[in-house]
């Protein structure tokens, strides 16, 4: 976790790509180079059985459009609603010769498959003394903003980066959503792997080949000296405007993406705050064994000594996500309690002024 | 005549009240009141109907994230509804909940629920206590084709005959789950068939006429009221709309549901049962409409002018009782 | 959450009782005093439909041993092996004018059922608009040192403790779990209660009468003014070992026992590290996005000026909970390791020494 | 004769050593030299050799918690698994797992499992792996009456049905679940006509007759291996010992375990059956009783040698493959 290069190229052509496109691309060209990737899910290809189109959905947000087509639905394999059999089929499968990349329509639906997740996939190897791997990605829609209320907006990112045998990935961009999905579908073990539903049509440039961006590596949206924002998947666009917007008040905000919850980056972070020895962290998730709180326990504890100020988190508050678009906006973190945070911890000083 | 008058009059007052307020769902959605997804069930209003008619309020209904015609049939107050479909805080849930999680528990509506499967051991919970307690009330949950899937479904299921459960399964076979045929997510290619494995009366119905799946509630709640446990009816029916309001519903076939709305349509087919049969007259009924589509006008118009919920209130009320 | 007496007398009898009886004792009386009080799991009563004896378990752990003969098979309630729909029919009951309090045999099953708790049982208030109100009891044995492996050890109260909606009650000890069992019972909200399968036989002294200790109010069973640990269910003996041995060499600690997770009393934690400036805390859970560094973190933000050195966290490592005993013995927090943790915050100065 | 000798003396030996091995592993637990709780299933034998005779290393079973029968008939070296049980390094797996996780991914035993109805959405993602990647290898899932009511076993049995999985569910039931009947737990009180609502054959087989119960689970793989999809197989045992070992069995009828174990033993009626047909001499059988014995004893005493886990570096590895 030594090189902490932002957005490292790769030779070659780039293109404009949303986040929704880089993930497909991804799939596509890991399902073309390798014969035993696999996605299955509800509606990943659409109409099964149906007398209308075939493809029909491509997945309830298209992310994995196209792929009927070409692999056939021997490999993208469309699944009665039934999550917790999904993520079975998809262990199971990783342990008998498959890169399964079972998708969860709406992560929220964790609920009803926890146990093939926590108890199961994330287990085997160390109950098994090392002796199976389990290469396998859950991918799963995050998060608010779309009105979609309680049980269909969760971030449940901090549930499952509690536990140990799941990495978890949460891309902020295009970009890093296609190297860490390309990560992903290599990896051996199994990957949590966090779509933001309000980010997919987000575009940036990423370059036509695959390449891979290793877990546990952050990226540095902004640098600077003066604070430390810690902030990941639509977070990360609250945490740039407020750099952006301090830096034209000659304040700048070092900003790190970890772009994976686990493992975490904290190298990246506790080096951040020995500089800035102001730290902020933004997490949509709620706040109590949170990832804001996580975070912050890591620095109170190993950096300590740079701190010159309290922490503080900026979260959404202790609540199920409401429905009405007021109260969901004010249930949402943003740009504008993120820069009230900044504010503050730039104005305290190590005595408590 | 086998039904009161008043009894027939109410049963299409409700399925058109359901019809209409759908049908005004999508063009308020279309015209960007109605914030989030929304899943209408215009087509299977004779299924709800027939479900709740006979229940009192004390009777308890779960629903899924297709309620609002199980709302309606279960006497819930369609300005409310239509508040809180648009997110206002004078709504059933104060704006809280929205479509896919409206509630109303007064008149015993446990809940629409956005996790499919969701309902099914609630309602077990609520037969539960109506056993408990004596009560003597029934409990009723509404599921389809594609929930039917869903383990925690099976689960109340064996639960429900095993405790003799006041429970009444209903599935809404639709023919589809989002954009996946009945045909191929049960494995069985029978609901029914499977239903019964469980070790309660299971029956298939035709959907599509409200005499037909009445007759076949009314026996399933009487048996559940009289100590002798559930039972799983299967309704045969059409959806209307897409699986949610925007849906491009590429998988069904061309002119399918252009078909449907007119040879499937469970309120014409009432319609003309009960003329054909002399129960009822068409000018009793088209006056019935009239009022209808004036109720739902005044729902849309105090909806719309309805206030917004206050987050410096509502956002952080209503986690818990007492903390 | 004023008041923070330990263990506040009630008149009356006392008796020696272990957890186990205490918690049988106050299901006993509040199902007496309450009709509406029932009790469901697997084997609450065992022997359904079976030839030999009624109530022939009672409870795997025999905490519900008794009931079934004194309230009959419709108030204690053993159900199939579908844990989805024993939480589900305990909170559609609890909607609907029951009380009940449901098992799960080993808090490790919340995988099969967690849907039914964390979105539907406790979102339905918040949901709902504050019209519904689902007073129920999750009882659950948590931990290791039972040699019982990877699936049936875990600690889950930091996953329950970030869902908004429930409360998340560990008791420590006999008294403890009396009173916060009557609590829970009339509580009406959903309740989390965490029973550590080691700590089953402990006993103290506990009131005859019924009695409730309210929630969000911890416990003192050692008081200092040098150190502050804060520990929960079987770590808080660890703590009492620890400060009984500072004790003797003048260092006294400021041991804190919250209760209740969620509610948490974290303002009597920010006032003990007021005053002792040093914090430690001793969790069983794993360590990311855990308990320990949910409390850590509360400090770094609203304790941090009273801070002298780093707050230290000790807990499980970030992997299952492996079966052969050494591993298992490795792998819990113990009374050793805090000790280390402790003497390292006691000699930390605020300049990094 | 329709069965080989060959064949008869290998059933036999994998019966009387998984016998063996759980007496043993009940002795040695009494003894203090297996820790943690323990699950036995003695009395079980012949549908775990039925099941898993025909199998190869690369056809996968998935287990129980009550999953040394399954292990042994599987392939599993027995001085590795006593290992395991006994918390070892050199144990299957190093001694992280015990009996209740125990598992040999070479010899393709997909793992015991302590989740109740953990297995069988596994075990169909083996079956899925097979499917796709065109091997023709089958996989089987070992299931309780108890098990047998848990959402996941269900929604498994319906997707393996509508993906056409090479999977044959076997449900042991051996009555009880802990301390439950199945007649209880099980709400239609017959396995079999609740597996044959999901769409797939399901049979009820004599678990105590080896011969039965292999025919069918004979049928089952030969159509699971030829695409034919999945079938469930209901095999009646009888629980020797407790649920787990120490378990006071307080539900059972008095006399009923020693009964069983007089009546209902399946080695015994095997035994009988083979020198009643003149297919295998006594002396043979004994001969190879006296072999299992003097390996089980070296399993034991070479467990009871072996080195235990360092926690320095065993408690941390094999969280990750690559982190
Ligand atoms: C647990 C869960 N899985 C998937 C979904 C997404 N989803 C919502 S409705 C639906 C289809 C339900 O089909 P069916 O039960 O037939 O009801 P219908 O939509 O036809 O009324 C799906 C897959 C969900 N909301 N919850
Ligand atoms: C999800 C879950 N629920 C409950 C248990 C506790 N438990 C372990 S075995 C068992 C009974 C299983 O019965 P059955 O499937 O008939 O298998 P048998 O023990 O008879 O072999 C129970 C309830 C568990 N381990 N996992
Ligand atoms: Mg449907
Ligand atoms: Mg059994």
């Amino acid at each position: 976790m030594t090189n902490h290069a932002n957005n490292p190229t790769v030779g070659g052509k780039t293109s404009m790509k949303t986040i929704r496109e880089a993930i497909n691309d991804a799939l596509r060209e890991e399902m073309r180079r390798d014969p035993t990737v696999i996605v299955l899910g509800e509606e990943v290809s659409g109409g099964a059985g149906c007398e209308g189109e075939d493809d029909a959905y491509g997945g309830v947000f298209g992310v994995t459009k196209g792929l009927m087509p070409e692999f056939g639905r021997e490999r993208v394999i469309d699944t009665p609603i039934s999550e917790a059999a999904i993520i079975g089929a998809a262990a199971g499968a990783a342990n008998n010769g498959l890169r399964p990349v079972a998708e969860l329509m709406f992560f929220d639906f964790i609920g009803v498959s926890f146990d093939q997740i926590f108890n199961q996939a994330a287990k085997f190897r160390y109950m098994f003394g090392g002796k199976s791997k389990t290469p396998m990605v859950i991918r799963g829609t995050v998060g608010g903003g779309w009105r979609a209320g309680a049980q269909h907006s969760s971030m449940l990112h901090s549930i499952v980066t509690h536990v140990a045998g799941l990495k978890v990935v949460m891309p902020a961009n295009a970009y890093d959503a296609k190297g860490l999905m390309v990560q992903a579908i290599r990896d051996d073990d199994p990957v949590i792997f966090l779509e933001h539903k309000v980010m997919y049509d987000n575009a940036c440039e990423v370059p036509d080949e695959q390449y891979c961006i290793p877990f546990g590596e952050a990226s540095f949206p902004r640098q600077g000296s003066d604070v430390t924002i810690v902030a990941i998947s639509n977070m990360v666009t609250h945490a740039i405007t407020v750099a952006d917007i301090l830096a034209k008040e000659g304040i700048s905000c070092d900003v790190i993406d970890p772009r994976t919850v686990s493992p975490l980056d904290h190298e990246a972070i506790l080096e951040s705050v020995e500089v800035t020895g102001r730290l902020v962290i933004i997490d949509e998730g709620n706040p109590r064994c949170g990832l804001a709180s996580d975070i912050a326990g890591i620095v109170a504890e190993h950096g300590f000594y740079s701190l010159k100020a309290p922490i503080r988190t900026v979260t959404a508050p202790h609540t199920p996500v409401p429905f009405a678009p007021e109260l969901e906006d004010a249930y949402l973190p943003n740009a504008d309690k993120l820069m009230i945070a900044v504010r503050e911890v730039l104005a305290a000083g190590p005595s408590g002024a | 005549m086998p039904y009161s008058t008043e009894f027939l009059l109410s049963v299409y007052r409700t399925m058109k009240t359901i019809r209409e307020f759908e049908e005004r769902c999508v063009k308020e959605f279309e015209g960007g009141n109605v914030p989030g997804f929304t899943h209408v069930s215009n087509g299977q209003e004779a299924i709800a109907v027939a479900a709740c008619i006979d229940l009192s309020d004390k009777d308890i209904i779960g629903s899924t994230h297709r309620g609002h015609g199980h709302c309606i049939a279960k006497g819930c107050d369609v300005g409310g509804m239509m508040k809180e479909i648009m997110g206002r805080s004078t709504g059933l849930c104060k704006g809280k909940g929205g479509s896919m999680h409206i509630a109303d528990i007064d008149k015993g509506m446990l809940g629409a629920n956005a996790i499919v499967g969701g309902g099914p051991p609630l309602v077990n919970g609520a037969a539960l206590a109506a056993k408990t307690l004596g009560t003597k009330n029934v409990a009723l949950s509404f599921n389809g084709d594609g929930s039917a899937n869903q383990g925690t479904v099976f689960e109340a299921m064996n639960m429900a005959v095993v405790l003799k459960l006041p429970h009444i399964f209903v599935y809404e076979n639709n023919g589809y789950a989002e954009g996946t045929a009945a045909n191929y997510g049960v494995g069985s290619n029978s609901l029914t068939d499977r239903n019964a494995g469980f070790g309660m009366p299971a029956e298939c119905v035709d959907g599509l006429d409200f005499f037909a799946t009445y007759e076949a509630l009314k026996i399933a709640t009487e048996r559940a009221r009289n100590g002798g446990g559930p039972t799983a009816i299967e309704a045969m029916c059409v959806r209307f709309d897409g699986h949610f309001i925007g849906d491009p519903q590429l998988y069904r076939a061309k002119d399918e549901v252009k078909n449907a709305r007119k040879n499937q349509d469970c309120i014409k087919i009432f319609r003309e049962r009960v003329i054909s049969e002399g129960w009822l007259k068409a000018a009793a009924m088209n006056a019935i409409d009239k009022e209808i589509m004036a109720e739902i006008e005044t729902a849309v118009v105090d909806a719309l002018a309805a206030p917004h919920p206050d987050p410096a209130t509502d956002l952080m009320s209503d986690v818990y009782c007492s903390y």
